[in-house]
Formats: structure tokens, sequence, C-alpha cells
């Protein structure tokens, strides 16, 4: 049983979304309980792993019992234990969280949207787990073609941005495969650290199909991450999608990518050939720079909430990016823990959009007014969430960016600094808005006043199953900045398993 | 949009072309591809582990079994993602039985002759394409799609009503679970038999096989759950596609 | 024959590269989401093009074992690896021993048909969302489909 | 090499065929050749099966693609005869003008 | 491998590409990518990729044909590009 | 120097923070919800009384909850600063808390029970500043204060407190993002991960002047809540909140708490000798002296009390900045005790611009002719205040501003003793007018109709109690000048 | 024996390949779709079945069991291709015939392009 965590993470939430499919048909009924069952069973097993990794290192898993270069294998370390608990906390919080609005925005198909996103779960979770290059792109795939169905689930604009997320997508995940397909070529393996190991054996440093690959493998997860220039999908596509798809869309795909970026760079390259050889990373952190304030100006622009989170997004983007391009430990970390802060952050905030959305029907940031009367607890998690955007201690967000801005001094890297500042300072603007307008009530004229007295009273608290998800989110914000010591422990043994970065400043 | 194209295909076709002086020639043998260890492994080694001459199938449905089941989900994925997106609110009054007499008689009757007497045989020789994998070109997802081609070739040559008669939405997208349980569901055997997940030879111990032939026959096993998948899907996509979702008229 | 020779090892990858980058300008450039969509599957099967000329080999049959060698226990023995160019036998009958030159790498082909079952299901989920949108806008090219959406605005 | 002479002369033929592809210049005429090139295909699949002496493998895939290249063409025809050709309503815009 | 027939048939691919990709008649363009598709099932073949030719053949001939013209009927017939 | 382990710190912090659940709770009975504050308040002093001896001992009190950033503890150290600011912050919390309901009660005000809870948060996070045993607990707290008092800023939910609020919150969180977040990073890791204060100052020999001076103007900048000119104008802004909270936030716990990171920061992170040797204070010195002017010259031209006061508090608030960035002892000594001068002459202030608006309705000095014989009481209180702060014995501004002049003397500046004198008659100037105008002249034609009386008596008690205190700081003045005087002497 | 084999399968092949020539040819100079239909129609099927025989009688060199399975298979494959291949023929003459796209008698030029 011990041995078998690996398999039981994943299969969870895989068989049951087969079963939701056979039997979702038959009574639906039966969609949620499996689907909130699986998903615990998963979390319970994924921090059972993260345990055994956390005591006794590396754990690896052999599918069909093959050994490394010849069959598939799931590799888990800190790093990727600890992202297994994430996702799987994550997708418990939003399958509770989408009892009520699934069932409004998306009628009668139940048991399609809950397979779905099953499997786009087994996707993410499969995707962070192996160490097969080539079986990431299948994953890839499962959990792309899973989020443009899901996205596509609601009409009007959702499908047109589902249609370019498809082509998108593809151009990335097909880069992707083109990168792999180059390094197969050079070293006739497909294994992560099988593929290292030739690399390193071989010299291919120099090679020029090496230095393609990783250009190719690059620029397909920056699509898929939604990094600045490529970001044109993401906006339309997680602010048209059903809220109850975006709340697990948002957090999870954009941090399960940059996760697969910094598993190509350091496992399957080196950080000795990414930093040393190449020595790009001062360009790459000025475009993580761009997209820090360019994401962060669009998000200043939109009046949409929704719209505005993803614009966030796309900034949060940078400052993984750029965190992990530094070279230097302490931004690697920071970047690693703002995967997992971010992920809970963009949850929490999505889930309280979501909310606000199903209870009020209003999407504009304008229209929100006087919410914190009418959905006090809502509008409680949103401030979290909030604040630790804007880097308020004691929430994650703060010390994300404590070792963020750390590394970025370290690396003497003052433009990545100043970036992260103003973008917290942007974010600050933002989101005050947002509260000011929900906290001050609309100065009502004489025609407004009915208008208001009829909006306000059928609006009131969204029920248990939607509230309780986003204060647990919150709460988790708190938890996770509050103790980071202990997990940022455990990514320094994931960083350290990586051997030394190299060191530019 | 025409510029952004053109830029984009210049700088990644010029780093491609970059790249490409440093290709080893095609066909070359000892290249580090066709030369690495792993792939020696498979030409050399692969009958003797799995009993299985077809190197291909072998190493697709046992040593990357596990990419398969995730091949054989992403078709599932897109038969559901289909159905979710075309599906709008149910229309339940109109619901043709069965494809009346007249339709049948509408439909061309060379056209209609030619089908009686094809899809049989189609049938029969996916069959065949699904069980011969092992020592053929061929296997699970080929016969899959080719008997699903048939019940595409019944929708055409008479009424796509007449192909959902034999078997309806609801029921190809039920056969295509059962397709991806029986995959996954030899998977979890292999798991409840103490081995890990897809390691076929551990079912020698329920079976009266050789730890090889068990692996060869998990194969076999696990090529049936695909061609049910994907025969299934490839069909509701069709029928999806051709109506609008409707299930009613189309191509 | 140099040159035939230059070409021929080199044609397969340029060729790629032409019919990739013909789809990625078609995925980009076209407004008709049709003509992206197949430009979209262009893209893919020049990837799968790609990675199946890697797995070809000069002079080697397709990777299914030779009926005699899979059913004659001696020549199941694997042979130490032999000397480059020893022998085009293009015939898997009469060898003594099992040879990793003879057969084309499967590997590449194992990997190639999930790509293009992927491909598929892409093109699949593609062609459906089309459908939708021309259900919800009454079209399929992408500057009236933004029309539409602005004057919905609007 | 009597094979390969053959396999090359058939594929020059089917240039011929692709031509008509392309000046088309409807889409009947196309389907057509398209049709043809498939069955052409099957032949020269065989062909390089006895090329790669490895006929028996390659047979059940010729097969195959005689089977479904019949679907594709039949795909095709029942297009056209389930819509209104093209120019029928270009004509009745002109009448409607002239009117 | 037989390096004759693939360079021929790399040229025709690339006619049928730039074909598939010029027709603005989109049934014509699913036809067209159908030739497409079976060059690749040549290509592959004469390669030596057997599993993938049959899979193409299959795909290609039985399945992303048929869907396209699908959708063609669908939606509509002719495009702008 | 003996240290106590014990956690009365922290319980001290989270009295008021415990309290806001009852508060909410029982928020349909006024009088239960308000005996909930005065117990918390009671219960807050008492502790803080009740560690008073260790300190003044020479003493320390520490209790450390848990590493948060390697290195780096949410950590709680009591010493003679945090003692004197914890002591005024605690004691007006009851006062003001007193007022509060008079005040609020009589403008029946809307969401009281917001406003009480807030106001306990705001003050855990006040007193966390006060005890925070290194710049990361410090910074946390005081983010939480910006925080917790934006509600109460913009208590009256209308267009002005919008605004007020817009650039209350603007300057403070964008400020202590932009500067004091990469200031505080930048010393971690000059000082090797650690940035516990230590009174000789942990960051003493590892950075250069130049870098001093750098990190010392954005710690400045970043405490906005200093007031230091330019990132002064959130005050006056954040007058649109009740009086209450005009009167202990902004005359005492925020913008103490602000002077309050400035002292902490030149005493605990630089240390005072250390940035004597580098001259790195010289510009801080500058930029106080010319907030100490100019906002004095400002408040002369308000005519509106409440940003008359707001004005004089930037000014006054500088004195502080100076007197610390001057770098002697005595100017030390001076600028800790003027943050309970100060405390206590400009609640008084407040308080009785407060009453005037409770009993009268009257905000501009222009209008006040003739009440002073109506109110007496809050008339006479704020005559009191006002020479408090001008700095005219018998009262406790004296003994500050005393010893400001003299540690300007012992920096042989005669610019700074000149800016000193300066701004002590502009006090004069702006402050006493409102007495004179309010005792001497006759009132308006257009007031006569409206009948004038006293405060009510909730609010005339908690200025009376703070206008004596005044007078009883000139007079005992031992304890806070002892306290001053711990952090002054090097140990 | 394996001369007359070979002989007949050149032929075979010979045959295939010219009828191939002239549907080629028939399909690319004739001047509408029926004619065109009918040369692709009749000679394609032709050639190929031509083309697959010979290739067949190839087989037929050593008549081992798996070999005349394969002949057999190719057997099949003609079959197949006899069948549908007029069918497809029919169904696309049948389609183009219901869009009332009648067939030209003599002035061909002038439906060119009918669709």
């Amino acid at each position: 049983m011990v041995d078998q965590y690996p398999a039981i993470v994943l299969l969870a939430p895989f068989f049951a979304a087969i079963a939701v499919s056979l039997l979702g048909n038959w009574k639906s009924g039966f969609c949620l309980p499996l689907t909130v069952l699986s998903l615990v069973i998963s979390l319970m097993s994924s921090i059972a792993l993260l345990g055994q990794v956390a005591e006794s290192g590396e754990v690896v898993y052999l599918l069909g019992g093959w050994p490394r270069p010849y069959g598939i294998e799931f590799r888990v370390d800190p790093l990727n234990g600890l992202l297994l608990v994430v996702i799987c906390t994550i997708a418990l919080l939003s399958s509770i969280y989408s009892i009520r609005a699934a069932a409004v925005e998306t009628p009668d198909k139940c048991p399609q949207f809950y397979t779905l996103y099953l499997l786009l779960v087994t996707g993410l979770l499969g995707m962070s787990m192996t160490g097969d290059a080539f079986n990431l792109y299948v994953l890839v795939e499962v959990a792309s073609l899973t989020s443009y169905a899901l996205i596509a689930m609601r009409s009007k604009r959702a499908v047109l941005a589902s249609f370019n997320y498809i082509i998108m997508g593809t151009i990335g995940a097909s880069f992707y495969l083109l990168g792999v397909g180059y390094l197969y070529m050079k070293t006739g393996s497909l294994n992560m650290v099988d593929i290292r190991e030739v690399l390193l054996e071989s010299g291919l440093y120099t090679s020029e199909t090496i230095l393609v690959a990783f250009m190719m493998i690059m620029v397909g997860v920056w699509i898929k991450m939604a990094f600045f220039p490529l970001h044109g999908w993401l906006p339309n596509a997680y602010s048209y999608a059903p809220s109850t798809a975006s709340c697990v869309l948002a957090p999870l795909v954009t941090k399960v990518t940059v996760y697969v970026m910094i598993r190509m760079m350091f496992t399957v390259f080196g950080p000795e050939y990414v930093f040393v050889y190449l020595g790009w990373s001062d360009v790459v952190v000025w475009m993580a720079i761009v997209a820090i304030l360019a994401g962060s100006i669009l998000a200043l622009a939109q009046t949409d909430l929704k719209k505005m989170l993803s614009y966030l997004i796309v900034a949060e983007v940078g400052y993984m990016v750029g965190g992990v391009w530094l070279a230097n430990e302490t931004a690697l970390v920071g970047a690693i823990y703002h995967v997992i802060s971010d992920a809970f952050m963009t949850l929490c905030l999505f889930l309280a959009a979501g909310a606000i959305i199903t209870k009020t029907g209003k999407y504009c940031i304008k229209d929100m007014e006087g919410l914190f009367r009418k959905m006090p607890w809502t509008m409680v998690g949103f401030v979290i969430a909030a604040l630790s955007m804007i880097g308020i201690p004691p929430t994650c967000g703060f010390f994300s960016k404590w070792y963020l801005i750390n590394g970025g001094i370290e690396a003497g890297n003052w433009g990545y600094v100043a970036a992260l500042l103003i973008s917290s300072l942007i974010n600050a603007i933002l989101f005050f808005r947002v509260i000011e307008v929900a906290y001050f009530k609309k100065e009502s004229t004489d025609s407004d006043k009915e208008e208001t007295v009829s909006g306000s009273s059928g609006v009131g608290e969204p029920p248990l199953t939607m509230l309780g998800p986003l204060l647990v989110t919150a709460v988790c914000l708190l938890l996770i900045g509050i103790f980071n010591q202990e997990i940022v422990i455990l990514i320094r043994q994931a960083v350290s398993s990586f051997g030394p970065l190299g060191f530019i400043g | 949009m025409r510029a952004l194209g053109t830029i984009a295909v210049i700088l990644t076709g010029a780093l491609l072309l970059y790249a490409s002086g440093d290709f080893p020639a095609w066909g070359e043998p000892y290249s580090p591809a066709n030369d690495s260890r792993v792939s020696r492994h498979y030409i050399l080694k692969s009958f003797e582990e799995t009993s299985v001459p077809n190197m291909v199938t072998a190493v697709l449905a046992d040593y990357r079994s596990y990419d398969t089941l995730f091949e054989t989900v992403v078709i599932f994925t897109a038969g559901i993602a289909i159905i979710s997106i075309l599906r709008g609110p149910v229309d339940k009054r109109v619901r043709l039985r069965r494809a009346s007499e007249k339709s049948l008689r509408q439909s061309n009757l060379i056209l209609a002759q030619t089908c009686r007497l094809l899809v049989p045989v189609i049938q029969m020789f996916a069959l065949y394409v699904i069980a011969h994998g092992h020592h053929s070109p061929g296997g699970g997802f080929q016969g899959g799609v080719i008997f699903g081609a048939s019940l595409i070739l019944v929708a055409l040559s008479f009424q796509l009503q007449t192909a959902l008669d034999r078997i309806s939405e609801k029921r190809a997208m039920i056969l295509a679970g059962i397709g991806v349980l029986i995959y996954s569901g030899i998977g979890l055997t292999c798991v409840l038999l103490g081995s890990n997940f897809l390691d076929y030879s551990v079912l020698s111990k329920v079976l009266p096989l050789s730890a090889i032939e068990a692996r060869s026959y998990g194969i076999l096993g696990v090529e049936t759950g695909v061609a049910f998948t994907v025969t299934a899907i490839m069909f509701a996509i069709y029928a999806n596609l051709s109506s609008h979702g409707r299930m009613k008229g189309g191509l | 024959m140099i040159l035939v020779d230059f070409i021929v090892s080199r044609f397969n990858y340029w060729i790629y590269i032409i019919l990739m980058m013909m789809g990625l300008f078609a995925m980009i450039a076209k407004k008709n989401l049709i003509k992206k969509l197949i430009g979209m599957s262009i893209f893919q099967t020049a990837i799968i093009l790609f990675f199946v000329s890697i797995g070809v080999k000069e002079g080697s049959t397709i990777p299914i074992l030779a009926h005699e060698a899979a059913h004659d226990p001696a020549h199941q023995q694997a042979a130490p690896l032999t000397e480059k160019g020893e022998g085009h036998i293009q015939n898997g009958k009469g060898r003594d021993a099992l040879r990793a030159e003879d057969y084309a790498n499967p590997l590449p082909h194992v990997l190639m048909l999930t790509a293009i079952v992927v491909g598929v299901a892409t093109l699949g989920v593609g062609l459906a969302v089309v459908q939708k949108l021309h259900q919800e806008f009454g079209s399929i090219e992408e500057p009236e489909i933004l029309a539409k959406i602005d004057s919905d605005d609007g | 090499m009597v094979f390969l002479t053959c396999g090359i002369l058939l594929f020059l033929l089917a240039l011929l065929v692709l031509l008509r592809v392309i000046i088309g210049p409807t889409a009947i005429d196309r389907i057509v050749a398209v049709n043809m090139v498939g069955t052409q295909t099957t032949v020269l699949l065989i062909l390089m099966g006895i090329l790669f002496s490895r006929v028996d493998m390659f047979v059940d895939f010729a097969l195959t693609y005689a089977l479904l290249n019949f679907i594709g063409s039949l795909a095709a025809a029942r297009y056209l005869l389930r819509t209104k050709p093209l120019r029928d309503t270009k004509i009745t815009v002109v009448e409607v003008e002239r009117g | 491998m037989i390096w004759q027939f693939n360079l021929i048939i790399l040229g025709f691919l690339i006619m049928a590409a730039i074909m598939s990709l010029k027709v603005t008649d989109l049934l014509s363009a699913s036809m067209i990518f159908g030739i497409y598709s079976f060059l690749m099932c040549l290509l592959w073949a004469a390669m030596g990729a057997v599993d993938v030719a049959f899979t193409e053949a299959a795909v290609g001939a039985g399945a992303s044909t048929v869907f396209l013209v699908a959708t063609v009927y669908s939606t509509k017939r002719k495009s702008s590009d | 120097m003996e240290t106590v382990v014990s956690s009365k710190p922290l319980l001290a912090t989270l009295v008021s923070l415990l309290v806001v659940g009852p508060i909410i709770l029982s928020r349909r009975r006024p009088n239960l919800r308000e005996s909930w504050t005065f117990l918390a308040g009671f219960i807050k002093l008492g502790i803080v009384l009740s560690m008073l001896p260790i300190i003044l001992e020479g003493g320390v009190i520490e209790w450390t909850l848990w590493e948060i950033l390697p290195g780096l503890a949410l950590a709680f150290r009591v010493d003679g600063l945090g003692m004197l600011f914890a002591l005024v912050a605690s004691t007006l919390w009851i006062v003001t808390s007193l007022y509060s309901i008079g005040y609020m009660r009589r403008m029946k005000e809307h969401s009281q029970t917001r406003f009480f809870a807030f106001f306990a948060v705001a003050l855990s996070a006040t007193l966390g500043v006060a005890f925070s045993a290194n710049l990361l607990t410090m910074y946390l707290f005081y983010e939480m204060l910006s925080l917790s008092t934006y509600p109460l800023v913009t208590h009256h939910q209308d267009r002005e407190a919008r605004a007020g609020g817009r650039t209350y919150l603007t300057y403070l969180l964008g400020t202590s993002v932009a500067f004091a977040l990469p200031a505080m990073i930048y010393t971690y890791m000059k000082s090797g991960g650690s940035m516990e204060f230590v009174s000789g100052g942990f960051l003493a020999g590892s950075v250069s002047g130049g870098e001093a001076t750098v990190l010392l103007i954005l710690f400045v900048f970043g405490f906005a809540k200093a007031g230091v000119m330019p990132f002064h104008s959130w005050l006056p802004a954040a007058m649109v909140a009740p009086t209450p909270v005009s009167a202990l936030l902004h005359a005492v716990a925020v913008v103490k708490v602000g002077v309050f990171c400035v002292l902490r920061v030149i005493t605990g992170v630089f240390g005072v000798d250390f940035l004597a040797s580098l001259g790195a204070a010289t510009v801080i010195v500058w930029l106080a002296s010319i907030t100490v002017l100019a906002a004095s010259l400002l408040a002369l031209t308000q005519d509106n009390l409440k940003r008359r006061l707001a004005f004089s508090t930037i000014s006054q608030l500088s004195y502080i900045v100076l007197g610390a960035a001057m770098l002697s002892e005595s100017a030390l000594t001076g600028s800790i005790m003027h943050i309970a001068m100060h405390a206590m002459g400009k609640i008084t202030l407040f308080f009785c611009a407060g009453a005037i608006f409770v009993a009268t309705g009257k905000k501009y000095v222009s209008e006040m002719d003739g009440i002073g014989w109506r109110m007496p009481f809050t008339m006479f209180a704020y005559l009191l205040g006002a020479l408090s702060i001008i700095g005219l014995p018998p009262f406790g501004g004296a003994w500050s501003k005393w010893f400001l002049f003299l540690g300007s003397v012992e920096t042989h500046n005669i610019y700074l003793t000149l800016v000193l004198a300066i701004s002590s008659l502009l006090n004069i100037a702006y402050l006493l007018p409102v007495a004179v105008r309010a005792f001497y002249v006759p009132p308006g034609k257009g007031n006569t109709k409206i009948d004038l009386h006293e405060a009510p008596t909730a609010c005339v008690i908690p200025l009376t109690l703070t206008a004596f205190g005044c007078l009883a700081l000139f007079l005992f003045p031992e304890i806070l000048l002892s306290l001053a005087r711990l952090m002054g002497e090097p140990s | 024996m394996n001369m007359i084999l070979n002989i007949a399968c050149l032929g075979l092949l010979t045959i295939g390949i010219i009828i191939f020539f002239g549907a080629a040819i028939g399909v690319l100079r004739f001047p509408d779709f029926y004619s065109r239909m009918h040369a692709a129609g009749l000679c394609d099927t032709m050639s190929t079945i031509c083309l697959l025989m010979g290739l067949a009688l190839y087989q037929m060199h050593d008549l081992s069991l798996p070999n005349l399975l394969v002949v057999g298979k190719i057997f099949f494959i003609v079959a197949f291709i006899s069948l549908t291949g007029p069918t497809s023929t029919h169904a696309l003459i049948h389609a183009g015939y219901q869009r009332r796209n009648r067939p030209p008698i003599r002035d061909s030029k002038a439906k060119e392009g009918s669709e």
C-alpha cells in the first residue's frame, strides 16, 4: 500500500472520472459525491506521499515495472510532492464550491462537467508526477482538451475564447513536442533524468540542436503559461469560462506549467546549461519584468472583475518566470513558493468573484457597491486574498514577495525588484478600487434608489458550499504565510537536488 | 495578423533551419537516437520480454502503456468534450424511435445494398486488426477507428438515425467508458495483485500463463479496451458533428 | 551522387520545416476558423513527420520481428553491435541473429501514434467549437465574429 | 527494381491527377480525383510491401485504405446531395436583381 | 526506407498542403486535406513506420476527412481566404 | 540588564484583538458591547503596567512566537521606548473609548459595532508595533494598523470619506510597500539574516555611508505614518474620520506608530553612534526641519479646526523625527518624551474639536466666536492642551521641548535651534487664536439663535482628564523620563 | 514456372499502368465533370485491379501458407475495389445529377465550372 501512493494519487480521480461518466447518465446524483470522495482520497494519499518524500527523499514509481530508460516512471521529489498536495487541495475546494454553481451555470451537463473536471485534475497530477518528457506532452494534452471543453461550456464569447485557446494551446504543446523530439534526436532517451545524464556525458551543450530544443520547449511552455507576449489566449478564456471551471483552471493550469518549466530547466537541461552555458537569464528576467508591468497595467484598464483577475495572472506568471530565471537559490525558492501561494490566492479570488457573480449577476467592478453589507464573509475572503496579492504580512503573498525580492537583490537585478514593487502598488490600487466600491454605498439618486432597494433585497451570502471553500482558502493563505518555513525547507530540499545553480551576480 | 504570422513563421523557421544543420543525416542507423540503449533494448529484447513480435505494439502497450492509457483518455475526453460543447438544452419532444421504413426506401438503393454488404466485412476486418496487432501493424486504435468508420458508413449510406438505432449516443459513451475501464482495470488488477500499475506480468498469478505470456495477453486486453473506446468515440464525434449535437437529421 | 546524398539526408527536415511553417502561418493568419484548424492539422503532422524521420535507418525494415526470427528461439539471442555498413539486408530472412540495425527504431513510431490520436482529438474538439460558434454567431470568419461581439457590446 | 520503377511511374501519373485536384474547378471534380488517388494509394502500399519484402504487413492497411477511402468520397457525395449548390443561390440573387 | 518514394511524396505533400490552405471552397479544402493525409500515410509506409501509416490511413480517410466534411455541412462552405 | 521571558507582551497585544469577537456578537446590545471595550482596555492597561517595574529596572521582556523566515521570528520585546509608547496608547484608549461612546451615540452614527471592532484591532496593532522585537514583526503590525484604520477613516461612507480613505491608503500602503519593504529586505540581506532590534543597531558596521543614507531615507518615507513631507498629505485627508478616530489614531496611535518606527530604525537598526559616525542622518534632519516649518505655516492657513490640528500634528511629528535624527542623547530623550507629551496634548485638542462639533455642529475656526463661555470645560481644556503643545510650563510639552532645545544646542547647530524656536512661535500663532476667539470675541450675528450648551458628559469627562493629564505630566515626568533615558544612554 | 509468373506479373503491371495513364489523361483533359467521371470510374478501378493482380502473382513465387494468405488478402482488396469503386462513382454522379447539373450534350465549355 505504502509504495502505491503515487498511483493512488493519480488513479483516484481518474477512476472517479470514468465512474462519473458511466453512472452519471443513469443518475446524476452520483457525480458530486464520487468527485469529492476521490479527491479526498487523492489528497490524503498525496499528503502521505509528501511525508514519505520529506522523510526519505525522492520516490520513484515504475509504471509497468519497467526500469528507468525503458518504461515510464513517476518521480516524486519534495517539489512536486508539494505541488500534488496543492493541486488536490484546490481541486477539492473548488469541487465543493461547484455544487451550486455547476447546477446554475451548466445545467443538464452535470456528468460531463464532472468527468472533464476530474480528468483535468488527473492530467495536472500526472503532469507534475511524471518523469518522462513525452508522457508529459500527453498529459498536457489531456489537461488542455478538458480545459478547452470546460471553457467552451458557456455560450457566446467563451466559445471564441476557447477556440483561440485551442489554437494557441496546440501551438504551445506542439512546440514542446518538437523540443522533446530534438532532445530525443540527440540523446536517444525520453526519460528526464536519463536525458540529463546523456547531455552531461556526451558533452552536447554546444550542439545547436539542443539549443533549439531548449528554446522550443521554453517557448511552448511559455505559451501554455501565458508569459507576457504570448498571453493572448488567457484573459478571455478565464474570464468568460463558467466560474466553476475558471476556479480550477486559473489557479492550477498556469502554475503547473511553471512547474513544468522548472522541471525542464533544472532536471532535463540542468542549471549549468541554462544559466552558465547559455547565460540568457538577464534577457528572460527583463522579459519577465515587462510581463509583470504589462500584466499589471492591462489589469488596471479592465472594468470586468474576472478579466482583471485574469490579467493579474499574467503578471504573476512574470513573477514566477523572473524568479526562476534570476539564477539564484533564494529567487528560485521564492518562485516555487510563489507557485504555491499564488495558486491559493488565485483560487480565493476566483472563488470570491464566482460567488459574487452567481449571487448578484454583476460582472463590472463598478456595479458592486454595497457588497460588504450584503455578503460580508465573501468579502472577508476577498480582502484576505487581495492583501495577499498586494503582499501584506502575514499572508503568503508577502513571503513569496519577500523571497523574490531577496533573490532579485542577491542577483543584483534592480529592475526586477522595482517591477515587483510597482506591481504590488498596482495590485493595491486594483484591489482597493474593488474594495472601495464594495464598501461604499452608491450615491443614490432618486431613480437609483428603487433599483438598489429591489436589487439588494434578494442578495445575501452565498450558500455554505460556496462560502466554506472560500473561507478555507482564505485561512490557507494565512497558514501558508505563517508556516512558510516548513514549506520553504521542503522546497530547499528539492532545490538542492538540482545541483548548484550557476551564479551570475 | 498576417504580419504577426509572417514574423512568427520567419523566426521559427530560421531557428529550425539553423538547427537542422546539426542533425544526423536522415536514415543514419548509428545516430544517437537510433543507436541509443532504449531503442536497442526495444528492438532486441521486446520479443523476449513480451513475446510480441510487433515491437511497436509491445512498446505501445507494455513499455509505454501508461502513455497509451492517456492516449485513450485523450480520445475519451475529446468525445465528452464535443458532447458537452455541442449539446444544447436537451430537446425531448421530437425523438424518432427508429428510422422509418420510408427513410430507408428514400436512400439510394445501390448505396444501401453496397453498404449492407460492406459493413459486416469491415467490422470483421476491424476485429481482425484488433486481434492481430501483436503480429502485424494494427491494434486497438486502428481497429477501433475502422469499426467506428463502419458505423459512420451506415450513417452515411442510410440515415444518422439508422446508425443511432444500432448504437445510441448514450450507449456509445457508456461503451467508451467501459473501454477505458477495461484498460485501467487491467492496470488496477496488477496493483491489486501486488505489483505496480500496468505491470501485466503479475497477471500470471491468476491466469494459467507464464509471466511473459501474461504480458502478451495483458497487451491484448488493453488493446481491446482501446478499441472499445475509439469505436464508440469516433462514432459519437461523427454523430455530434454531423447533426449539430441534435442527433437527428444531419449529413 | 554526393549532391543526391546531401539532399536526401536533409530533405525530410527541410520539408518538415516548410510544412510546419505553413501550418503555423495558417493558424495565425487565416481568418476562416476551419482553415485555421486545417493549418493546425498540417502543423501537427509536420511534427509527426519530423519524429518519424528520426527513427528511419538506412537499409532497415519495418519494426516488426520477421516471422522466422520470432519463432526460432536460436535467433532471439541478440548479437553484439556490428560495424556500420555491414550489408544492407532489406530482407528479413536468412540472418543469424537479431541486429538492432535491421529494424527501424520503434520508439518514434509509438510516440507518433499517440501524437496522431491527440491530433485527431484536438481537431474534433476544434471542429465542435467551430460549429458552436456558427450556432452562436452565424459565421465562421474571425473578423465577422469579432464584429458581432463588438456590436453586442455596444 | 521493377517495382520501384513501377511505383515511381504510378506516382508521376498520380501527379497528373493531382493537377486536376489543383485546377478544380469544382469540388466534385476534386472529389473524383481524390477518390482516384486514394485507390492508387492502395496499390502503392502493397508495392511498398513488396519493396520491403514484408507484404504480409502492408496488406492489412492497404485493405483498410481501400475500405475507408470509400467513406471519404461517400461523405462528400452525401454532402453534395444534401446541400443546394452554391451557384443556385447566386442565380436567384441575380434574378431578384433583374426583377 | 525507400528514399525515391520519399522524395516524390514530400514534393506532393507541399503541393497538397498549399492547395488545401489556398482553396476558398471548404469542401474542396477538406478533400484535399484527405489527399494530404494519405500522402502522409504513404510517406510513413515508405519510411518503414507501418503502424503510424496504418493509424494515419484509418484516421485520415475514416475520421478526420469525414469530420471536416460534417462540419462544413453544418456551417458554411465558402471561406474568405 | 536582565531579560525576562514572558507572554505578557503577546497578551497585551491580543487582548483587544480577542475582544473583537464579543463586540461583534453583542452588536444588538450597545451597553454590553461597550463594556467589552472597557474591560479589554483595563486589562490591557493592567498588563502593560504590570510590566512597568521590570522595564524601569532596566530589564527587557521577551516572547518569541515562531520563526517565520530564516533567522527571523515573530517576536515581542519590551524595552523603554516600547513601554512608553504602549503606556500612552493603552491609557488613552480607555479615555477615548469613553469619549467615543458619548460622541457616537450623540451623533447617532451608523455601524457603531464595526467602529468599535476595528478600533480594538487598531489598538492591537499599535501595541504590536510597540512591543515588536524585530523589523519584520513591526512591519506586520504596521500594515495591520494601516488596514484596520481604513474602515474607521471612511466611517461615514460618503464621497468625502471615499476620497479621504483613498488618499489615506494610497499613501500608507504605497509607501510601505514601495519604500519600507525593499529597504527591509536589503537590510535583511546586509545584516546576514537578522533583524532583531539591538540598542547598538544590528546594521552597525555592515553598510557604507551612502547605503545608510539611502536606506534611512527609504525607511523614513516608507513609514509614511510619520508624516515627513512630501508624504504627509494622507493625514489631513484622514480627518474625514469621526473625531474619536482622529483623536486617538491621528494624534496618538497611527502617527505615533510612524515616528515610533522611525525611532526604532534609528536606534535599533542603525544605532545612534553608527549613524553619527557616518553622518547619514543629515538629510533626515533637514527633511524634518522643513516639514516642521512648512506644516506650521500650512496650519496657519487652515480654517477647518481639525485640518489645522492635522497640520499641527505633522509639524509636531517632525519634531520627534528631528530629535531622533539629531543623534544626541538629549534630543533623543526629548523626542521620545514628545511622543507622550504631544499625544496627551493633541488628543485633548481633538477631543475639544469633536466636542464643539457635537455640541454646535461647527467645524470651522471662523465660526467659533464666543463659544468659550457657553462650553467652558471644553474650551478651557483646549487652552491647556494648546499650551502644552506650544511647550509652556507648567504643561507636559515643556519637558520635551526643553530636551529638544538642549539637543539642538548639543549638536552645535544654530539653525536647528532657530527652527525649533520659530516653530514654537508658529505654534502659538495657529493654536491660540481659537481659544482667543472663543473667549474674547463676541458671537456673530448668525450664531445667536443656536442654543449653545456643553457637550455630553461622556465627551467632557475625557477631555478634562487629558487636559489635567498635560498638567500631571509636567509635575510627574519621572517615569517617562526614566523610560526615555533607557533608550538614550548607550548600553 | 517462375519465368511465366514474372512475365505475367510484369504484363499485368504494364497494363495497369497504361490504363491508369489513360485514366489520368482522361481526368485531366476531359472537358466536363461527367466525362471525367467516366474516365476515372472505369479506368481507375480496372487499373487498380490489374496492378493488384500483378502484385498478387509476384507473391505466388513461393507458395507458403503465409504468402497464400497475403495473396488471398490482395484478392480481397480487388473484390473490394471492384465493389466500392463503381459505388462511389455512382454516388458522386448521383449527387451531381441531383443538383441539376445535367450532362452537357454539345457545348461543354459553357457549362464549365458548374457547381
